[in-house]
């Protein structure tokens, strides 16, 4: 076990951190510690596009798709300088770590050719296409449906809590394809264009007021018939294959924006004296533990050869803290925290974060789900009787 | 010794849920408008209804009946999230002028003709000048634009206040939204050397307080018990799920043991029972704890639709965090029950 | 709703105490402070012979089997009078508090003429056969049969977690008296004389190192034919009936002891300095309300005319009370508190506390089951689907 | 960077499960001993095997490997609960003498032919007296009546003892107990102003505590879940019970954090790394809460049986408190990360 890093990756880090440094202190000022994930989307496209011109889009995929085949330090590394720089949000998010590594995973050469390099490039972004109204936890009863009409897939149904849908080019689709199959047999994984009458989106406006999610309205919607990948009726084993790919580097970098809020709440503390309550300090310290654990087990995780059960632990793990985060800041924050500057429409940071953080245990899989996921999968508890 | 309510008082809470029932069905309007509550319903509650005087003496125009009728109404108007300053106005600062003997204001605020609001300060805020107090300070308060008159309450002092400015600000409890107030003038009428009136007086505002968040938290679980009843996944009604069951009977176990402190200590005050100050701090704490817990269930067990602006759920969820420090937080409440029960004195 | 007492229940609150006060300073001292439940039985049957004398044995019964009627009020007066002069842990308990109600409530006049009398009077003790190895929390799996003979009943069989049973001259049994019958059908509640040769007693030691328990082995043991109660094949009704039985008022005794528990435990902490840690007095302050919780809990249903759905949070809510309790006395002894004193075989007092506690959340029904009854009865939630 | 065993390190940590798994077969032959532990195992492991010295330098008749191979160890020995002074003498006494440069009795520890334990004093039981120190202190010692020697450890300064009371007292932790050790008299040897390094060594003793509890802990939940899948109620092996499934998947997301925690914190100790304090502060507490929380539900998730004097779950239960206690409470050592990482200092 080693902790450190060598004179070359620190090299590389320095490598990184520099051209971070150049770009958000340039023409990316604007980019800088944004919060917001939908904000500046014309900005946003520029940044990725500037990215992928100096190889930085993709760096751990296989340099035959524009990667640099990254080692996990360089990816660890990667992923912790540009958190620390504040650079933004990636609007790319979900071609790049989720679609991404489908597609190489499960896809023909020829889609591989088709989609990889418009991800890679900055040039296509996407959304993800899952849940529904009446499938949340439960993807097995999804209803959205797609029908041959000559070369193309017909696809009518809803899905729902679609992110970035408002700024992507295009949206991976479950759907089921063998008409009166059930559970999870008959589905297949489609890769449809957003932007077509056969498409509506509506936002969904959640607790804090923003609203990052959107309802997908499929009426009609077309693409074409190859568009369909790991083949007819095998949508399952490619969309478990996409949640697996979850466990990916980028919990390192879900994590240095865990630390930026647990250092703002200490910083709220230390200025409204919340700081001197022991039993506040407690919470905090044990906040920042939990931090260093999570990193820990991130590295854990990647540093294995083979997906290890930790890995199953880690939503529940990182959601629940993130919970008990947003209720220390408001509790750090007190009543003065409780209102918004004078005019202002959004609730300052810890009353946002107390807000923003409660849906944590629920998307991606609530923590019921997960729990589910670990006794049977990780601990091979028996399943439950079907109802 | 009966513990169980009487047949009047029974009758008093199920007047008041039918009532705020009503209310609840324009609940989403009635925030929404500019002051944050409806002066309709505020006038048909408090005044016609009668549960602004509900337990203040006949002699000031009230019903002279007592603090259990009056937590059987707040707990009805929890259930509803009620959006009201009948906290501040009925709850608190009534007692708050009978205790300190500034009952000039009483009747006024009884029948709901004027509204009062409240503000915590240092004694320091409060000035002698000539016959007088100036009061100068400023902070936040419940309705505090809405409000006819101001409270400033200090550890020892109390003074009332009519003119003030007050600013609404967008608000973390949608349902108690928050003003800036600020005060610097001569009080209309003040006390000094009050402390233990005003403790006394507050710890029957927390207990009205503590039964509010009870009805509130009985109607997060009752919601989603109903939706765990309905909603469907993997073939059965979620409700059926026995992680699920357990988390709804964990939350009914603390709304249950939240019902007794809330009872226990409406009742003590009513009776002037010794231990009422440590029965208001329990109820106070276990009450907005329970709440919480409630809140947060509730939002949990209804999955994505739990964290949406749509749902109500995290109307709750704002109202049990505007709570826990309306009145002071939970953790103070304990800190004073530990003081009272003797435990940061030395030795036995 | 009133909290407060007549005079005339002053009046019986004085009447009680003097009663206690002078046995217990008398014949009676060395019962006094008891902790231990099963020491000194002679002194015990002695002294439950007393109060059955002067009738204190059974007040909450009617009158006509020897009760007085006693109100709520009594009841609650007697109970705390009691509990704080420090009278023994009665080992009558569960032929007054449990089998008594039922028979009041299941037998026939000839059971009540031949069973009650000798429960009122002190002479005859009981213990309670329910459990079995594989029947912990699932009754309905109960294996232990009984089989007419002539005029008797043979039984065979094992139950576990019998109380008492070393002192007890009766137990009741919930056996199978319809062969191959499945769940609760076709059981039957017999009473059975324990002393007899086709019945062996096994201790079961605890992790507190004690031996409240025991396993109670049928073999071939007998009973008349007439000792059913309620009928044969209704004994899942009167089993149930006697569980409902267990609100009773004695939970108001069992309170007093948890407060002595409590006084001992903030004893210590002044004693070794542990009150000074604020979190230490944090949770002392929550151990306290939940005291003053439980007594108003309990008056609330004493006081329903119908058995309210608070009554049944009441298990679970003092059990994790209770164990919360225990792991409090042992936070407050510290190390010091982990070692008996020079040459003694017990420990001491915090960490008996926090070893006997631990089993509170399991005896009387697991928190599980308590909770599985809490959704299904109080709230009307689905039962589960069958394995 | 490469946070995964090595094969050399899986090699010592499967070598040392083989091993005490056959100790586990008699452990209740071997606390109800004299001594509480068998001195033919001790020999065994810690001599013959080598765990004695797998961190001692070779200098000093060590290995020469390091703090993760010997928290390898410590994890596999916390899975059987061996009950030994493994941790008084090779995990704490070893790293003190050695940082203390007191290192004569290190080899004769290392090997097993001699055992320490320790004794946490207050500066004050120390005396300079001539050219040495007189030391005078009672408390508690783990094994202190099988011990040859006595670390008295102060704040900032440290002596060994060899001629000491001890008197064997029952005591809760049955597979750790605790001996009343008494010293008054002149030390062998004595070092002070050795505040940081005797910090340092304790830290280092932390965390391999911190490696046994998590070896207990997920012997108690692999316990559970064979238990689990067994054990039929209502029809249903009880593991196919979803509020006992989170129960048991709650105990493994605990461990899962205490294995990172605990692994992090040796690694950290092995490289020097400037944040081993803090790693060790954070293992300490969470692993032994972890223990606390995977022995509490051991016994709870077996019912009855797991209450009983006969099931091995109260041994667990019995050991994480005896842990919790050992080397400063979890709370101690969240105090020290809150002091590490400056949140009771002014401002920043």
């Amino acid at each position: 076990m080693r902790l450190g890093f060598t004179p070359e990756q620190e090299r590389f880090r320095a490598e990184v951190a520099d051209w971070l440094e150049t770009q958000l202190s340039g023409r990316f000022k604007p980019l800088r510690n944004l919060k917001s994930q939908s904000a500046m989307p014309e900005e946003r496209r520029d940044w990725e596009r500037a990215m992928a011109a100096d190889g930085w889009s993709v760096i751990g995929w296989p340099k035959a798709y524009g990667g640099r085949d990254a080692s996990l330090a360089e990816q660890v590394i990667f992923a912790e300088e540009y958190a620390r720089a504040g650079a933004p949000g990636r609007m790319s998010h979900i071609g790049v770590e989720l679609l991404g590594p489908t597609l190489i995973a499960f896809a023909s050469e020829e889609q591989k050719a088709r989609f990889l390099p418009g991800i890679a490039s900055g040039d296509d972004y996407w959304a993800q296409g899952y849940s529904e109204p009446n499938a949340g936890s439960d993807l097995g009863s999804l209803r959205t449906r797609a029908v041959l009409d000559g070369d193309e897939w017909v696809i009518d149904g809803q899905k729902i809590w679609t992110s970035l849908a408002r700024h992507a080019d295009w949206i991976f689709v479950l759907a089921r394809t063998e008409p009166g199959s059930r559970g999870s047999k008959g589905l297949s994984f489609l890769l449809v264009p957003l932007k077509q009458p056969g498409i509506t989106l509506r936002p969904i406006r959640q607790m804090n007021g923003e609203a990052e999610f959107n309802e997908t309205f499929f009426d009609g919607a077309r693409t074409a018939k190859e568009n369909v990948v790991g083949g007819v009726g095998n949508g399952w084993a490619v969309a478990m294959g996409l949640l697996a790919t979850e466990r990916g580097v980028s919990t390192l970098g879900q994590q240095m924006g865990f630390i930026a809020d647990y250092d703002a709440i200490v910083a709220a503390a230390r200025a409204n004296g919340a700081i001197d309550d022991p039993a506040i300090r407690d919470r905090l310290a044990r906040a920042y533990a939990g931090l260093k654990i999570m990193r820990a087990t991130a590295l854990r995780i990647l540093s294995a050869e083979q997906l290890p059960r930790a890995a199953l632990t880690q939503k529940v793990h990182w959601a629940s803290w993130y919970r008990d985060l947003g209720e220390l800041a408001m509790d750090v924050a007190g009543q003065t925290g409780e209102v918004a500057l004078p005019g202002a429409e959004t609730m300052p940071r810890m009353a946002d974060l107390f807000l923003s953080t409660r849906a944590a245990t629920i998307y991606g899989g609530t923590n019921q789900i997960q729990r589910n996921i670990i006794a049977e999968r990780a601990l091979g508890l028996p399943r439950e009787p079907k109802g | 010794m009966q513990f169980a309510e009487t047949s009047e008082q029974t009758l008093v809470a199920e007047t008041a849920r039918g009532l705020f029932a009503d209310f609840a069905a324009t609940l989403r309007e009635t925030i929404a408008g500019a002051d944050g509550f409806d002066r309709a319903e505020w006038m048909r509650a408090v005044g016609e209804m009668g549960f602004g005087g509900i337990a203040v003496p006949e002699a000031l125009g009230g019903a002279g009946l007592g603090p259990v009728e009056l937590a059987l109404v707040a707990i009805e108007s929890g259930t509803a999230l009620w959006p009201s300053p009948f906290v501040p106005s009925i709850a608190t600062a009534i007692p708050l002028l009978i205790a300190t003997g500034l009952t000039e204001a009483v009747p006024a605020l009884a029948s709901g003709e004027r509204i009062a609001t409240i503000l915590f300060a240092g004694d320091a805020a409060f000035t002698r000048e000539g016959d007088g107090w100036r009061v100068q300070v400023e902070g936040l308060a419940p309705f505090g634009q809405a409000a006819d008159l101001l409270l400033v309450v200090g550890a020892t002092r109390l003074a009332v206040v009519s003119t003030f400015g007050a600013e609404p600000r967008l608000s973390l409890d949608l349902t108690r939204p928050l003003a800036a107030v600020s005060v610097d003038g001569m009080a209309d009428a003040a006390v000094a050397d009050a402390g233990p009136a005003i403790a006394d007086a507050l710890d029957r505002a927390r207990v009205m307080l503590a039964a509010e968040c009870l009805g509130a938290a009985e109607a997060a679980l009752a919601r989603t018990v109903d939706y765990a009843k309905q909603r469907v996944q993997f073939g059965r009604a979620i409700g059926s799920f026995q992680a699920l069951k357990h988390r709804m009977a964990d939350m009914m176990i603390a709304t249950e043991a939240a019902r007794s402190a809330v009872l226990y200590a409406a009742t003590a005050a009513a009776e002037g029972d010794a231990g009422f100050a440590e029965a208001a701090a329990i109820a106070h704490f276990t009450a907005i704890e329970t709440l919480q817990h409630c809140a947060r269930d509730q939002i949990q067990l209804h999955g994505g639709i739990g964290f949406t602006w749509e749902h109500d759920a995290h109307l709750f969820f704002r109202r049990a965090q505007g709570a826990a420090t309306l009145l002071g937080t939970p953790a103070a409440s304990r800190a004073r029950l530990a003081r009272l029960i003797g435990l940061d004195v030395e030795a036995a």
